[in-house]
């Protein structure tokens, strides 16, 4: 690739860009505040815009990152077709793009992605396994029946847990009494989770895909006020605020979630990319697991291992990861690297940093 | 006079829910003829000239016009066979211009290729205007810019565009200024020596007689009589429309001189730039003060005013005894003032509500007990004024907008009688309005004065200003140009000299 | 009789729903449990709409009512962490009574359409929300959540349903709003200070979407700020069940309409789901049947207050 | 002269905009290059509003542009990958004006409010454009992206603009629905058939969707079903466009004050972009510069068309 030319060597500063849904919310500042450390890390710039996941908005964000001077871009992009339009504008201006919390599933989009010289690749989870290793959680507690509550139809993360779960259940024998998509807000999943159980006495168990918490908070507040708190299981993804009582207290059975350092591959990808590190001809796709908890003591566990005052990743720890700093760097590291984060890693390397 | 007939009704009917506004109709109407159109408020004349064209579809009987069955799908239609109207409510449409206004539906004589030449649109409006002596109207300007009697000029030259061969005007003369009605009347003449005819509806039984060649009178939806001009004088059409002996008394017979009483109400120095000019003026208990001039001459204003409905003036209008300055229509209100407006439906009534909510609204007060209102209070409160004055109704849930004109106006005043206002202004209130209810108002006037009422009575006729008050203020230009009190040889003309 | 088939049709047309769904899923849908649930999940549009109804009533629009729910559920919750159950209701109510204000103000001063001011503040409300509630999902505390079960809800919406009948039918407030609606120059002419009661109006419309915030935190415990417009999906099913309202006041009470409305809702969209029709459908199936009931029962004259 | 105050109002209000973020971000900003990208993206909200202007002139409301865009883009892309340009343009122009046909048959049939319908329909319409595109995204062949880019964008909404120009100036249609929207009644009585050019104007308005469908999947070279009322967002920007239009009409032409006016939106969204503000936030100041501006040239009489 010519990444020589494209900004690094102009003035000694890589400058990264950002382009993300919003860096305000719980989520999003947890990516901010980490991107930053990093980027301190290794004395590099980076730029955030927000986008709302609005398509139109998405692009125009690309278009002003490339304006400003970025030398790489990493984008949580609104939807698949929104890439091609993307990779263009990069590919345009030799300015680097990968993705993360994103694939790519349109067969036609990532043929364009391959074909492109600066689309570098993306980090992403394993959301079939999400889902299926939470479905097995459910069999192990001797569920028998259950029901699902997700968001929309057609959303790639959404159907993939929904494939997980359906595989699990399918081994386990657990049926599925009912579901009901395109819920968003609290009180419509609980509506939803209170019809159900008027609907099916036997219901033992709700699966909440997804959804930012909000749907799961309107389930367990319904199980609860109905008293069947324990006696309908309830199994979801995204950690919340009060995951360690709710745990605690049998609300919730198991919980996936704490994968907020995906963006920060797809960050580091970038960084030894635009400074030679790795061959930018092809792509890379980047796979991580996400952190499941199912009792108090897990919860408090990562709570202690990844935010505490020692970040999941330290400074010496990302520089080993850099190019610039670790000629020896190569992308399976990297790789590596996103495939073990998990709570036994993170304590494993930080044995003895925290108390 | 060949006596050929242009149009002819045949059993017409129509009903608009209960209302039975067409009762097999049944008249001709002859080519080269003006015919009058008259009968009671609500007797059908207006619905029968919108079922002529097309505006109102009937319900059954038939026409025939030029000896053709005649059936209009719409008012369009109606101008393509040959006949126009001109309507009793305002039919111009802001926002477009005024030669848009004119030509509204047949822009097809000015399209090319598809576009509208407007070029050449206003060209043909500005001459047709020309042609009235309109000259200082620009047809290129939005018809917002017109007066109210502008754009009835504008729907008058419109009308007779179409070379209708019956044209119908619907009381149009109560909007117009004696030079518009100049205008209109040279019209009617006009078309009528051109072989054509002219159905005239108004409520000025002189005016008919003067220009009509013959009169049709509508009683209740059912035809009564066509007679000649020449055979019948002002009380004969009167006996007709009503159906029976008009009784004698019609205004006031009283003529001692008003002995000054206490004062209610004193207007200080109203001025409003360019249209009042330094008012002052005194009402006093038991005094019905009349205001009268040219439509434009500012009394209508003047009312406004006092009733604290206007707001960029200065002077003071103040209520003598509580000594208080009025300054709006809430607390003029709540100081017992009342205020009938001249344009009833777009200022006094709401006309898709029941005549019980608009005989409240102003009365809440008296009907609220701490913070509720109950619905049987409401309910015998409204029927015993509108029993009062009579409304013709099926009941107080009726709405408004199914109600005649008259019996409107009735609800109007109630609703005033029913606050107990000690002052009421009355700007025209017998607009447009039949002998028989007029004598309802005036009756009620009198009876308000005995019981120590004050009103200001602002009107465009004459007559009935002298005929009703004990003061008469004639305004011009906005100025006071003559103060007369009531005597009982009082002549229009000498009020006509401090008009014009 | 007229009145009288409007009635009979309020009656017979959920009693319809329910019987083709008691015959299509026997044993799921329509026991008397489930009836009485379906009544409370109704009960929180229901609300929201009341307070709409004084809005509609004038000709004017409130879309950020979904946002103020949103906004004022937010607000109580978190004071409810310092001050309990005062706390919540009147951090709810005061959030929501300061939208319902700030709507009517600006709307009046700055005289532009509702429906442009309402979805330009709701942004506004919205975003407010986001700011107030840095996590992302804030849960009430357990409590505090009396309010949100029977039959606590029950009584609570039943006073509301009473204020709504009270202030509409046999107050001033009401009158003058039902004036306002048929004809602004006129009321203004009989010394309604027009203004003020559309202010009033918005104000009886943010209190009623407080009262739904308070009880729909206590019904899912939790509330989390909705951006990019996404609260108004919350309006959608008030906004149906006032149209009802509107499309019946007529011949019975539009606030008991309204109820009756939003009640047939709950039961098809439960009947729905317990036939596991595809949630996307039952939005169309809904919304359908809806523009369906509203034009039958619309009474079509010049007298309409909205376009 | 009252003209050329607003006039110079819809001049300086750009360039003031322009000045500040000048001055503020001098060399990420406004370069003539960047301006050049602006006005090509305020095109496609301008060309929605075109559209929508002849909708909002009779007083009636179209919520459902945003899923018209949607659906018709879809409908568009799947087109072209049989046809190629035709399948994309006569796709699209053929479903939008099919969308804005049933908008207006079904509004003047059921005469239920335009914003109940169009919100009503807008749901259909949200979940057709779901169940034809299954896969989530639908992306625009390479090969057939040309109206994307300058100048071919460019050129079709100049012509789209002559055409509402004409249209509304200077044709039959034009007159009658500004009549319409005047006076509906006496509109009537004049003979023009105003159900009739209610459906013309909810077909015009579907047509100016369905070219703002083609030049948005030829830009953002793809389309995706949005559900739940989200494409909602979409219609903001136009109607706020609008009513700079209407609140000018008397004075310029209001096709082009549209456009100065979503120009002006795209140079202030732009520049706080670039300033580092929020999305979110972003929106928040649009909306309340935009309803200042209104505000402030909004014609404040009776003639207002939408309370
Ligand atoms: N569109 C309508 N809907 C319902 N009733 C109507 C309608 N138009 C007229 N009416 C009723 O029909 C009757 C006849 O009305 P019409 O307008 O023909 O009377 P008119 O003779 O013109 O009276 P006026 O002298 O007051 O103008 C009245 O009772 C009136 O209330
Ligand atoms: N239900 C109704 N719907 C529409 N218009 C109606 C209705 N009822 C009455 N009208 C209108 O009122 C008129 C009938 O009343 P009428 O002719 O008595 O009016 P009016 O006000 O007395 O006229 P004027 O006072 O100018 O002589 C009709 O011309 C019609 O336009
Ligand atoms: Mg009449
Ligand atoms: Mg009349």
């Amino acid at each position: 690739g010519g990444q020589q030319e494209s900004g690094a060597a102009a003035d000694d500063t890589v400058k990264i860009g950002v382009s993300i849904w919003g860096y305000t919310d719980a989520l999003g500042t947890k990516v901010y505040n980490f991107l930053n450390y990093a980027a301190d890390a290794l004395d590099a710039e980076v730029e955030f815009v927000a986008t709302g996941f609005d398509t139109e908005q998405t692009v125009a964000s690309i278009e002003n990152l490339v304006a400003s001077g970025c030398d790489a871009i990493i984008v949580c992009n609104s939807s698949d077709g929104v890439m091609p339009k993307l990779i263009k504008i990069c590919d345009d201006n030799g300015v680097y793009l990968a993705q993360f919390f994103r694939k790519i599933a349109d067969p036609e989009v990532l043929k364009i992605a391959e074909s492109s010289k600066y689309y570098i690749g993306t980090t992403h989870e394993d959301e079939i396994s999400t889902g299926y290793n939470l479905g097995k959680a459910l069999a192990e507690k001797g569920v028998k029946t259950t029901a699902i509550i997700s968001w929309n139809h057609g959303d790639a993360t959404a159907e993939d847990r929904y494939t997980g779960y359906k595989k699990a259940f399918a081994e386990s024998g657990i049926k599925i009494l009912a579901e009901q998509w395109e819920i968003m807000v609290a009180e419509e999943s609980a509506k939803a989770a209170e019809s159900f159980m008027a609907a099916y006495p036997n219901l033992e168990s709700i699966v909440v895909t997804g959804g930012s918490g909000e749907p799961l908070a309107g389930a367990v507040s319904a199980v609860e006020n109905r008293g069947m708190t324990g006696k309908v299981q309830i199994v979801s993804t995204d950690f919340i605020p009060t995951l360690r009582e709710d745990l605690a207290s049998g609300r919730i059975s198991a919980m996936s979630g704490g994968h907020w350092t995906d963006p920060f591959f797809s960050f580091m990808l970038a960084y030894n990319t635009v400074v030679g590190g790795y061959d930018a001809d092809g792509w890379e796709e980047l796979l991580m697991d996400m952190v499941y908890v199912s009792s108090a003591e897990d919860y408090d566990n990562y709570d202690k291992w990844f935010n505490g005052d020692v970040p999941p990743y330290t400074t010496e720890e990302i520089q080993n990861l850099a190019y610039t700093f670790n000629k020896n760097h190569t992308i399976g590291d990297l790789k590596a690297a996103a495939a073990a984060i998990s709570l036994e890693d993170v304590m494993k390397r930080h044995a003895g940093m925290i108390k | 006079m060949g006596k050929e007939i242009i149009l002819s009704l045949k059993g017409l009917c129509k009903t608009f829910g209960p209302t039975k506004a067409l009762d097999d109709v049944s008249f001709d109407i002859y080519r080269g003829e003006i015919r009058g159109l008259i009968g009671e408020n609500g007797s059908g004349k207006s619905t029968a000239m919108s079922v002529v064209t097309g505006i109102h579809r009937k319900d059954g009987g038939e026409m025939v016009f030029n000896g053709e069955e005649y059936n209009p799908a719409d008012l369009l239609s109606a101008n393509q066979s040959g006949i126009s109207i001109i309507m009793q409510e305002m039919n111009t449409i802001e926002g477009l211009t005024v030669s848009e206004n004119i030509f509204l539906g047949h822009e097809k004589d000015y399209l090319v290729f598809g576009f509208k030449n407007m070029g050449m649109m206003n060209a043909a409006a500005k001459k047709l205007l020309e042609e009235y002596g309109l000259d200082e109207i620009d047809p290129s300007l939005d018809i917002g810019h017109f007066s109210f009697e502008e754009r009835k000029m504008i729907e008058l030259v419109k009308a007779v565009n179409f070379e209708p061969q019956l044209f119908i005007v619907d009381e149009t003369t109560t909007a117009l200024s004696q030079d518009g009605r100049e205008k209109l009347y040279g019209i009617m003449k006009r078309l009528k020596e051109e072989g054509r005819s002219v159905v005239f509806i108004s409520h000025d039984l002189p005016e008919v007689l003067q220009w009509c060649d013959t009169i049709t009178v509508l009683r209740d939806g059912k035809f009564i009589d066509t007679v000649e001009k020449s055979s019948v004088d002002e009380d004969d059409l009167k006996r007709l429309m009503v159906g029976r002996e008009l009784g004698e008394k019609y205004y006031r017979e009283d003529y001692e001189k008003f002995e000054g009483s206490e004062k209610v109400l004193e207007i200080k120095s109203i001025t409003i730039p360019g249209v009042l000019h330094d008012i002052s003026l005194d009402l006093h208990r038991g005094e019905i003060l009349g205001i009268g001039g040219l439509t434009d001459c500012g009394m209508h204003e003047l009312g406004k005013v006092i009733y604290g409905a206007e707001k960029n003036y200065s002077g003071k209008v103040i209520l003598s005894g509580k000594n208080v300055e009025i300054t709006d229509i809430k607390q003029a209100i709540d100081l017992g003032i009342g205020y009938v407006s001249k344009n009833r439906d777009q200022e006094a009534l709401m006309l898709y509500s029941s005549i019980r909510d608009n005989i409240c609204l102003v009365c809440l007060d008296d009907l609220e007990r701490g913070i509720h209102i109950s619905d049987k209070t409401e309910k015998s409160f409204s029927e015993e004024f509108s029993k009062r004055l009579q409304v013709k109704m099926t009941s107080v849930e009726q709405f408004i907008s199914d109600l005649s004109g008259g019996n409107k106006q009735k609800v109007s005043v109630a609703k005033w009688l029913a606050k107990g206002s000690d002052i009421l202004i009355l700007d025209c209130p017998t607009r447009g309005i039949d002998v028989k209810v007029k004598a309802a108002i005036y009756e009620l006037m009198e009876e308000l004065k005995e019981r120590g009422k004050s009103i200001i009575m602002i009107s465009e006729e004459l007559l009935e200003l002298i005929g009703m008050c004990d003061r008469i203020v004639i305004l011009k230009h906005g100025a006071i140009s003559g103060d007369v009190e009531r005597k009982k040889d009082m002549s229009e003309e000498e009020l006509i000299d401090y008009m014009i | 009789m007229k009145e009288l088939k409007y009635i009979l049709l309020l009656i017979c047309v959920p009693l319809a729903v329910y019987i083709v769904f008691s015959i299509m899923q026997p044993e799921n849908f329509g026991s008397l449990n489930s009836i009485l649930m379906l009544i409370q999940q109704c009960l929180l549009p229901s609300l929201a709409a009341f307070g709409f109804y004084f809005i509609i009533t004038m000709g004017l629009f409130d879309f950020s009512i979904g946002a103020n729910i949103v906004l004022s559920g937010i607000f109580g919750v978190m004071l409810s962490r310092s001050m309990g159950y005062a706390g919540l209701i009147l951090g709810s109510l005061v959030c929501s009574a300061a939208i319902g204000f700030l709507n009517g103000i600006i709307y009046t001063r700055l005289r532009i359409p509702s429906i442009i001011v309402t979805v330009g503040l709701l942004m506004i409300y919205e975003c407010f929300g986001k700011f107030l509630s840095s996590e992302s999902v804030l849960s009430l505390d357990k409590s505090y959540r009396m309010l949100g079960s029977a039959p606590q809800n029950i009584i609570v919406s039943a006073a509301a349903m009473f204020v709504a009948i009270f202030l509409l039918k046999y107050s001033r407030i009401g009158t003058y709003i039902r004036a306002i609606g048929n004809n602004e120059n006129i009321a203004r002419n009989m010394g309604i200070k027009v203004d003020r009661y559309k202010v009033i109006g918005f104000l009886i419309c943010g209190l009623f979407a407080g009262i739904t915030a308070i009880l729909t935190v206590s019904y899912s415990s939790s509330v989390a700020a909705q951006l990019r417009m996404s609260s108004m999906d919350r309006n959608f099913t008030p906004i149906m069940g006032c149209f009802v309202g509107l499309a019946l006041k007529k011949y019975i009470n539009p606030i008991i309409a309204i109820f009756i409305g939003e009640f047939t809702i709950s039961l098809l969209i439960n009947g729905l789901m317990t036939n596991g029709i595809d949630s996307t459908l039952q939005k169309v199936i809904t919304g359908s049947f809806l523009l369906i009931i509203v034009s039958f029962t619309s009474y079509k004259n010049k007298a309409r207050v909205v376009k």
